[in-house]
């Protein structure tokens, strides 16, 4: 049902009737965002491809939020509705397991195989989950994770030496 | 599109290869012959003493921290030392757009290579002249 | 797969150290002259851009995008920009924007130039290699009397842009388009008029538009198909001009297999994406006011970014490409850059298009989908 | 008596033993000698044979010409300069300058090249059969340049001599050079699958099958000349053009064998069996060193081959200006029809490879039948046409 250009609150009024536990937050124009818990991605997602009859599977990656907090986030536009959704999904753990939705979106098939190695996030039922950038001596180290420790030794010389006031969840950061 | 047709296309081909078989080529000659380089080239630095008041905003505007600073080493009353690394300079202009001092000064000079590595890590006495030593090879002047 | 096919098939690795494939490596499976399965392999090229990203701050990651795609460097930094202009709203002046668009388009014109001659070296004719590459040095050359470097430009800061139009660099740019112009036909006749290039193009790497948005490809591959996406038109940026010109978005109607594109549907489409860039560019000349090219606060306002996630996006030459940031309050580094490049999507589409293609066909579906290592690597 | 020795008695008298060593020892020296020396005047015979053999005006005139001058050294360097001479073109064709560092327009640019290929190592692949791999590459060459032998490129300059003389023309060296160059495919196929690599092994099958398919619309487009001049001696065709030469006559055979030998030779447009952009090189990927440079000679000896061919057939070889001598005509017209074998290999893309062998047999092979059918009709129902075309 793509309709006037206004219809991305309207596909996520639709979504919300059908999974009340899911809230949405309108960003600026035609953009909205679904906060979706972690077992509802793939009916979430399986609604979208009915509902949106062109939609672009157009990235899908990983926010690591320190502490095993990590955060999903899947981003979705269709030309006809000029319209671009976006689903927020948090998970918890040391590696996190979700579905996966590969077979829905084939596009996101290789964001996930890149995710699961920079973040260590496992996508269940995947096809085949290889590395599919880093060399192999990274592989399992998880290097987009914040405890990846790297080589700080010229940082002082850069200008980001200042200490940098931010929350302080513990984990140090980059 | 019918025989005609390619027969056509071939033959309009073949004028246009034929053309420009007897035109001048485009290419010169490198080493000896060079094109004419914008003045707004980005390539070697020069760093002016004078103008230099060790203020450090080029150290810290560098994104690959390129350049290293010499507080000590003083020829004017407040001016720095300066060591560029040019095995890591992007050439982005970020150094000399953030010295409000005009110490700093791009050059359309790019090629700028050099026997081993630590040959390109300018010093203060390389940083400020142009003249390098010319380039001889089999008799022929390169540099 | 039937098992019994698989058995007399062989493996060849279309490789790394390849004539044509220089820096990517997808093993095809063969048998006899057919390809039954393709397995596009990523991972030559990886920087870790993005988290080089993380400790750069919003002046210097802009440098980083450049450098993925030396070909549309104008288009792959501003991203990067368009995000940390959502997060903090910087007020970007008139004559900036028109600046920002002119150049967006005449990057696009140099890349397609680019593409040209790959894709015609690719095919086997050395010729067409290197005639669009004579006037894609005009093109180089007008870069460089703009910004100071042929490829590596770092043209758009947050809030505006670094140099301005000088008359010299404007003649040269009215030198390159009057090139691009005049040589056109002539491509035209090398490129779609001969008959070896439709032989070894038409019908070749064919797929339709649902299966083209279910893989993610985006830009020309798709506009071939039929559909005008393209973020020019649909999500127009503020802090661009794109808006206040009517133009129309070029797109290839093919009446025998209407909803679909093959290789020789996505060239003509590349022939009219020049066209209209061109024709932008001639709309947006005279429309350029005077004024400051950058906003005064910028740098101020750049330094420290509030919390925040702003997502910038671009209509490349190769598709959509877009970079998503997150920072954490008074933050001089973003705490998370995602880079989603247009050839992520169109070199893991390879998996799909090319099983049931000839070995020999492979560089031309390869070369039509316009792919460039850096995007799928960062 | 036998020697005593302080009162003993000997059964063998060691002393003279001894002395007629030496005689014994002399003795096979001698025999030695003999048989060296008669080793020695046996070669002596040998050249003063072949001297005397050659020392006739007549064979020596031939050694001459075969070694010398329409022969190998000649050969040679027109290889050398067909090599330099495409580069330059396809340089121009590409907007660029070619070899320009080495001599003046770059012309000892060929020979470094030469020297350079000769001294690089010569790396055998592991899977290679060895002896194999040694032997094709000159074996190629060698079958490559013995058609040269039978191109008339002058009345009486060219190597098999005028008819009259002991060596006098075959009267059937249109065929002889279309019979060696039926090897070349097997070559080409035997390196491709002897160096052991998957891509060159490719190229190889392709090659064969790129020549198999163009050699025959090839040669029956050579059959109209032939029928026109009544012979299939290439000198005979060559004097019967006189009077005109067979392009006027026959522009769509020269066309087919035109396309035909450019897909033999296997250059751009049916680049299939070296198509770089799939498989490297090849057939001739896994050759290094001195294989690699006898094997690139080849190909540009196979270019210069037939464009040899087509002057002879359809420009009528030594026939043009009457002041020149024989040769340089010939010379002339082998450039401006090598410069337009270039140029039309360099405007093409490459075709797949079933294009190739589909072009080959469903146009080419038709058209050259249909020439040959019109060619018999012309001789039969055009009065004027065979005095024409008998000429002097």
């Amino acid at each position: 049902m793509s309709d006037a250009p206004g219809s991305a609150s309207t596909v996520a009024r639709a979504v919300i009737n059908k999974y009340p536990d899911i809230e949405s937050k309108p960003l600026d124009g035609n953009k909205v965002e679904l906060i979706v818990p972690r077992e509802k991605i793939r009916e979430v997602v399986t609604m979208l491809d009915e509902e949106i009859s062109d939609a672009l599977p157009e990235s899908m990656f990983g926010v690591d939020l320190t502490e095993n907090k990590y955060e999903l986030i899947y981003i979705f536009w269709s030309h006809e509705g000029k319209m671009l959704i976006q689903l927020r999904v948090q998970l918890e753990g040391e590696t996190p397991e979700i579905e996966s939705v590969c077979d829905i979106f084939p596009g996101l098939e290789w964001h996930e195989r890149e995710t699961h190695e920079m973040f260590g996030i496992n996508f269940m039922h995947h096809p085949d989950l290889r590395p599919l950038l880093l060399p192999d001596e990274l592989v399992g180290k998880f290097p987009m994770r914040k405890s990846f420790e790297t080589d700080r030794s010229r940082m002082d010389e850069t200008g980001l030496a200042a200490p940098r006031p931010r929350p302080k969840p513990g984990g140090e950061s980059s | 599109m019918g025989f005609v047709g390619n027969l056509g296309d071939i033959f309009k081909i073949l004028k246009h290869v034929f053309r420009q078989v007897f035109r001048r080529p485009f290419t010169y000659f490198y080493p000896f012959e060079d094109r004419p380089y914008p003045e707004r080239t980005r390539g070697r630095h020069i760093h002016v003493r004078e103008n230099c008041t060790a203020c450090g905003q080029c150290v810290r505007a560098c994104p690959v921290a390129a350049i290293r600073i010499d507080k000590e080493d003083k020829k004017f009353e407040k001016d720095a030392a300066l060591y560029f690394d040019y095995t890591r300079c992007i050439f982005c202009g970020d150094c000399v757009s953030s010295c409000r001092f005009d110490a700093l000064y791009h050059t359309p000079i790019v090629d700028i290579s050099e026997g081993d590595r630590d040959d390109l890590v300018y010093g203060p006495d390389k940083i400020e002249t142009l003249d390098r030593d010319p380039l001889e090879w089999r008799g022929r002047r390169f540099r | 797969m039937s098992p019994d096919i698989l058995d007399e098939a062989s493996e060849i690795w279309f490789g790394p150290q390849h004539v044509s494939a220089h820096g990517w490596a997808t093993k095809l499976t063969l048998v006899g002259d057919y390809i039954v399965e393709c397995d596009p392999n990523a991972g030559y090229f990886h920087r870790s851009a993005e988290k080089c990203l993380e400790f750069r701050n919003f002046r210097q990651g802009s440098m980083i995008l450049e450098r993925i795609c030396m070909m549309e460097a104008f288009l792959a930094e501003y991203p990067y920009i368009a995000a940390v202009e959502k997060i903090v709203d910087l007020e970007v002046p008139e004559r900036a924007k028109i600046m920002r668009t002119i150049m967006l388009e005449f990057n696009r014109i140099h890349s397609l130039q680019f593409w040209w001659g790959q894709f015609a070296g690719e095919l086997g004719l050395f010729a067409m290699l290197l005639w669009p590459w004579v006037d894609r040095e005009y093109t180089l050359d007008a870069f460089e009397t703009l910004t100071g470097s042929r490829h590596t430009i770092s043209y758009e800061t947050p809030g505006g842009v670094k140099y301005d139009f000088t008359p010299t660099f404007l003649s040269k740019m009215e030198i390159a388009l009057s090139r691009v112009k005049e040589r056109m036909p002539v491509f035209e006749d090398m490129l779609a008029g001969s008959p070896t290039f439709r032989l070894r193009t038409e019908g070749v790497g064919h797929y339709t538009l649902k299966q083209a948005l279910k893989w993610g490809l985006s830009g020309p591959n798709v506009k071939a198909c039929g559909l005008p996406m393209d973020l020019r038109k649909d999500d127009p940026d503020p802090n661009l001009a794109y808006d206040m010109i009517d133009w129309e978005v070029p797109t290839i109607h093919n009446e025998n297999h209407p909803g679909e594109c093959d290789a020789f549907d996505r060239l003509l489409q590349r022939f009219k994406e020049i066209e209209t860039s061109l024709d932008i560019i001639d709309k947006l000349l005279p429309l350029l006011p005077e004024g400051p090219i950058v906003d005064p606060k910028a740098r101020a306002k750049a330094n420290r970014l509030p919390e925040g996630e702003g997502y910038g996006r671009v209509e490349g030459t190769r598709g959509v490409t877009t970079v998503w940031l997150k920072t954490m309050e008074k933050a001089q580094t973003p705490w998370r850059a995602k880079i989603r490049g247009p050839c992520f999507a169109s070199y893991y589409s390879l998996k799909h298009i090319v099983p049931g293609a000839r070995f020999a066909d492979f560089p031309a579906i390869f070369g039509s989908l316009d792919p460039y290592p850096g995007w799928w690597d960062r | 008596m036998v020697g005593s020795l302080g009162g003993y008695e000997m059964q063998f008298d060691f002393f003279t033993w001894f002395g007629g060593l030496w005689d014994w020892i002399w003795g096979i020296l001698l025999w030695f000698w003999g048989i060296i020396k008669w080793l020695v005047i046996w070669i002596l015979d040998i050249i003063n044979g072949i001297w005397a053999l050659a020392a006739v005006p007549e064979n020596f005139m031939f050694l001459f010409r075969a070694v010398v001058m329409p022969g190998l050294i000649f050969l040679l360097l027109a290889l050398i300069f067909t090599v330099w001479f495409t580069r330059k073109i396809w340089a121009r064709v590409q907007d660029r300058r070619g070899p320009t560092h080495l001599g003046k327009y770059g012309g000892y640019q060929l020979f470094a090249d030469a020297v350079k290929l000769m001294a690089k190592e010569t790396i055998i692949p592991d899977k290679a059969k060895r002896w194999m791999y040694r032997i094709l590459p000159s074996l190629l060459l060698i079958i490559v340049l013995i058609p040269f032998a039978f191109i008339p490129w002058d009345p009486y300059w060219n190597i098999m001599g005028p008819p009259g003389q002991a060596f006098g023309d075959l009267s059937v060296s249109l065929v002889l050079i279309f019979a060696l160059l039926t090897a070349v495919p097997v070559f080409s196929l035997l390196i491709g699958w002897v160096t052991g690599s998957k891509y060159s092994l490719i190229g190889g099958f392709r090659s064969a099958n790129n020549q198999f398919a163009s050699e025959i619309p090839m040669v029956i487009s050579s059959v109209g000349p032939a029928m026109l001049a009544g012979s299939l001696s290439m000198y005979s065709i060559v004097a019967a053009q006189t009077s005109i030469w067979y392009i006027v006559l026959l522009p769509i055979n020269f066309a087919t064998f035109l396309v035909a030998s450019i897909a033999s030779v296997g250059t751009f447009p049916f680049d299939a069996p070296v198509a770089d952009s799939e498989i490297i090189f090849g057939w001739r990927t896994e050759l290094s060193g001195i294989y690699f440079t006898v094997v690139y000679f080849a190909e540009f000896a196979e270019q210069m081959l037939y464009s040899a061919i087509m002057v002879a057939l359809f420009f009528g070889g030594f026939n043009g200006l009457p002041f020149l001598p024989g040769i340089v005509n010939f010379l002339i017209k082998w450039l401006v029809v090598y410069f337009i074998f270039t140029v039309v290999t360099s405007s093409f893309y490459r075709l797949r490879q079933d294009q190739i062998v589909h072009l080959c047999w469903k146009y080419l092979l038709p058209l050259s039948i249909l020439n040959v059918v019109l060619v018999m009709f012309a001789i039969v129902y055009i009065p004027g046409l065979l005095p024409l075309v008998i000429g002097g």
